[in-house]
């Protein structure tokens, strides 16, 4: 990912597919997945989720709703990135992002496309949109991991 | 004369490059207003000069201040054309209509009573209202608007009826702009026996606001949004309904006496609204807003106003890419969003956009939640002039929207 | 190391004459307090480099400001020692006094509930009560003070039973300064089930509160008492409680979403209890009075207080004119008349007399006006001290207070 | 009284023994006096006054209460001034009073003692408290007139 990196149209680019072609777009009417609420009251995006967990595995993620470009995508690339993964997988790759916005040390293979986002940290007033999708999932996976406690 | 280039050395925040390293283009109007120097100077003097609570006048120190903010009072009633008695200094347009929810709706209304606002309203213009209901069981209507979202006096008409007991709604809307017929609006409201509450947040800035002729009975606004210090505000009452009101809150200062056997005397309005310290430092800081206002004319004001707005619609008419939904309001708000690709794009991409250059835009639902139904879409982008502005700045805009593309947005992020 | 001359360098107000030409002794501290100029400067900086509205962030300069509105409440929270989530900005004391009441109150409490106060509250700590009481049929109830005028545990007790559902107390009290034992009433209140108001007015400024270590439930204080700008408080509730308050005022700000089928979503508290625009620049100026309070150290300033209040109290106890209500109360603040001819001289004579010379006290009844009976006069001459007075300044009280009589009280008039 | 209007410790000697022996002091329980609470927020000022009324000659003025140096000596003066007025003289007599005290013109005949107060309008935040009785007195009498008419 390293050409993405240092080619911003690139990186704009990944970002308005994912924009304008969400995916995992859509939510299923299916009680075995979790579901969960995100709303900004400052940026007025507005997103559910959804995820399907089995065996500690995400099997699918899913999201709808009405939300900015940043929101949108940033959800959009999650998606793709954790659907398959162990929920302890999951949970390092949303510690790695948060660590790159934060302008921390981060692993960038385990952030794959959304890597587009490394700068976005400078703009601060944007966090908040390129995490929406992000701490959703986070809630989702903390509660999945209570309940089974 | 008006002359906007000396109005503009007025203020501070013009001078500098205040927004991302640019110099600033407030379009945020609707949201709260830049200070002149003599607002930001007055606030300097209670601080620097003359700080000590008011209402009790043992010292030469609190006297000043004490006289000055009864001044203050005095100020705030010619500018709207009422006694001082009438005024009641609140922390803010909300807390004036929540005040005016409790203090008059509480003793009044009760089930079956109608209460009457519509989908334009704040959500400080609606949610005090949907509780009084809930209370009392009274219920609130919506008069409806016309297809371009404004407020007619036929529509008000058709509402009416003896179940009717409170009407509420903005002198002048914060999204659309529109300037509804509160002189007329009034007399039907009493002929049915009613009372009119008018929300002038958006109005008293920006238009010469008479009380007397528009003979509603509470009027309220907020300082911030009129060149203002922050969390001052006035409730208007008709003094017979003042008399008649119980405050929101209670305390220190708005009490003549009271025992340990639960005796309570209340000063008289307006003082037995004004529970606790006020804020001082801003009713002295609204004081100097006022007379700043009045020195260069509401009328002044309005004027430019309009002109610029009709300049700045006539420029974004031109623009392909530009979606109108409030052409032909009143005064200088202009609610628009942006289309790219046959997609309008979301305001907050918008408005991080145009910060890059300096312009100050708000976007969103702006408080009004109830409207979107009606406009067909989520949110808009906000343009709230004020009379500081000028045609270079809606140039500036113009030739940022040309360039408002998704790419753009997404560029000024990343 | 705490200097009070270097101190003293930090306040415009100290500066020049500010009191009928005098130098200013100002000694009405419990009223309000003087603001050092990194407040002011503060304030001047929102207002000449980011004026802007809050929770919208779209452009930079509103988004500065969000930042540093939300840092401030955690300014508040490590200054108080609690999670900044249950930190709530008020307009004053008094404000967050009637919030409790009516968002805890009207929900928790019915007929025969017992709420607890004493004679000593400020009206603010008062009204408010007598009206829950009456609404919900709950009786106020005093608890006894003893012979000086003090709160004990062992009269808290006394009155401490299942019924209790408030009691609510001053931290300190502004007429006679005395401190209670919050740590230890908490205890008994929460063994009975009851939960704890502390009216933080005259304690927060003066002493170091941890609400952690108090365990009280809410705690309320204003910025204006502690070298903040006016119509800032704070109401600091245990976040459980928070949850299930009920705000005093609803409108913009506060509301997640609302639609006109009248289903609305409020915020998560904080954010719940701060409808409309906030008074942001004061906000702003809380937050630098703390980090000033902070940086000399509390402890710093109730050592020196304390220090300063035994000077000034075995000095006049050293004229005969004069009648202490308070001699061996806990903090800066001395309740007092002067004698003359056999005759308590009226606390307003006295204080125009003072004036004259510089010094600024309050008198009359401080707004506890059940106290009274208790002291066995109408009214007291109040000296409230705070870190910036100096030995020096009691010095020159005290040759006042000794030439204060009827003539020359006459004669500072005509 | 121009003795008095030149000569600052004649005018305390009579404000000092107006406040220490008030005259007309103490209410009279008797249905025919009109009375009036007057107070001051301000200053704890707090003063009953009476006043009987016959055929417009103000037969009895009396007052009562807890005031200040100044609000005491002040009305207890203006009682000894308009007994036995008529309700015109009066007036006329309560404006004249006001005048000196907003430094405007005024007629030093007619108020007699009153005059050791000329110069309060100069020390503004005690001009309350020198007025109190006096705005008393004038409600009662306006009050008068309003129910003959
Ligand atoms: C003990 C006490 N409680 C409450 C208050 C009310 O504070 P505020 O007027 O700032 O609301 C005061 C201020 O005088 C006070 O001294
Ligand atoms: C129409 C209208 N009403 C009420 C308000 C609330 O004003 P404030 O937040 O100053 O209380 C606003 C401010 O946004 C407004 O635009």
């Amino acid at each position: 990912m390293d050409s993405v990196k240092d080619n911003p149209i690139l990186k704009r680019e990944i970002i308005m597919d994912h924009y304008q072609n969400p995916r995992n777009y859509n939510l299923v009417d299916d009680n075995n997945y979790r579901q969960i609420h995100m709303y900004l009251d400052s940026c007025f995006d507005d997103i559910y989720l959804q995820v399907l967990i089995n065996h500690d595995i995400i099997e699918d993620v899913r999201f709808d709703g009405v939300a900015c470009a940043i929101a949108t995508a940033s959800t959009s690339i999650m998606t793709e990135i954790v659907k398959g993964c162990s929920i302890r997988q999951a949970d390092k790759i949303i510690q790695n992002y948060f660590d790159m916005l934060n302008q921390k040390d981060y692993d960038e293979k385990l952030l794959k496309e959304a890597i587009v986002f490394d700068t976005l940290g400078r703009q601060a007033n944007r966090i908040k949109c390129a995490t929406i999708g992000w701490k959703g999932l986070k809630k989702l996976i903390d509660k999945n991991k209570n309940d089974k406690e | 004369m008006f002359d906007v280039n000396k109005i503009r050395q007025d203020f501070w925040m013009l001078q500098g490059k205040t927004n991302e390293g640019k110099p600033l283009i407030y379009l945020d109007n609707g949201a709260t207003t830049l200070k002149p120097n003599c607002v930001i100077e007055m606030i300097n003097d209670y601080y620097k000069k003359f700080t000590s609570n008011i209402q009790r006048s043992d010292y030469q120190l609190a006297y000043q201040v004490d006289e000055a903010y009864q001044k203050a009072r005095e100020v705030v009633a010619d500018f709207i054309n009422c006694q001082s008695r009438e005024v009641v200094f609140t922390y803010g347009a909300t807390h004036g209509l929540n005040q005016v929810a409790y203090g008059y709706g509480l003793k009044n209304l009760s089930k079956n009573d109608e209460i009457l606002i519509t989908v334009a309203e704040h959500a400080s213009n609606t949610l005090p209202w949907y509780r009084l209901a809930q209370i009392t069981g009274a219920k609130v209507k919506f008069i409806p608007l016309d297809d371009k979202g404004r407020l007619t006096l036929e529509n008000v008409k058709k509402m009416l009826n003896e179940k009717v007991k409170i009407v509420s709604i903005a002198h002048v809307t914060n999204v659309l702009g529109y300037c509804s017929d509160i002189k007329e609006i009034s007399k039907a409201v009493h002929e049915v026996g009613g009372i009119l509450v008018v929300d002038g947040a958006q109005s008293v800035p920006h238009i010469k606001t008479d009380v007397k002729d528009l003979d509603c009975d509470f009027l309220v606004f907020s300082g911030h949004k009129m060149c203002g210090p922050t969390a001052i505000g006035v409730m208007y009452g008709k003094y017979h309904l003042l008399e008649k009101m119980e405050p929101l809150m209670l305390g220190g200062g708005m009490n003549s006496r009271f025992d340990a056997s639960f005796n309570v005397l209340l000063k008289e309005a307006p003082h037995k609204f004004e529970a606790g310290t006020p804020n001082i430092e801003a009713v002295l800081g609204l004081k100097a807003a006022i007379q700043y206002l009045q020195a260069i004319g509401m009328d002044n004001i309005t004027r430019y106003e309009v002109q610029l707005r009709k300049y700045a619609i006539s420029e974004m008419k031109k623009l392909d890419n530009v979606i109108i939904y409030n052409s032909d309001a009143d005064v200088g708000i202009i609610s628009f969003n942006i289309i790219d690709k046959d997609k309008i794009l979301f305001g907050h991409d918008v408005s991080t956009y145009l910060s890059k250059h300096g312009l100050c835009l708000r976007s969103g639902n702006h408080c009004a939640k109830n409207l979107w139904q009606h406009l067909g879409t989520d949110s808009t982008v906000r343009c709230a002039l004020y009379f500081y502005n000028t045609k270079q700045e809606i140039d500036k805009l113009i030739e940022v929207l040309k360039t408002t593309t998704l790419e753009n947005c997404i560029d000024a992020v990343i």
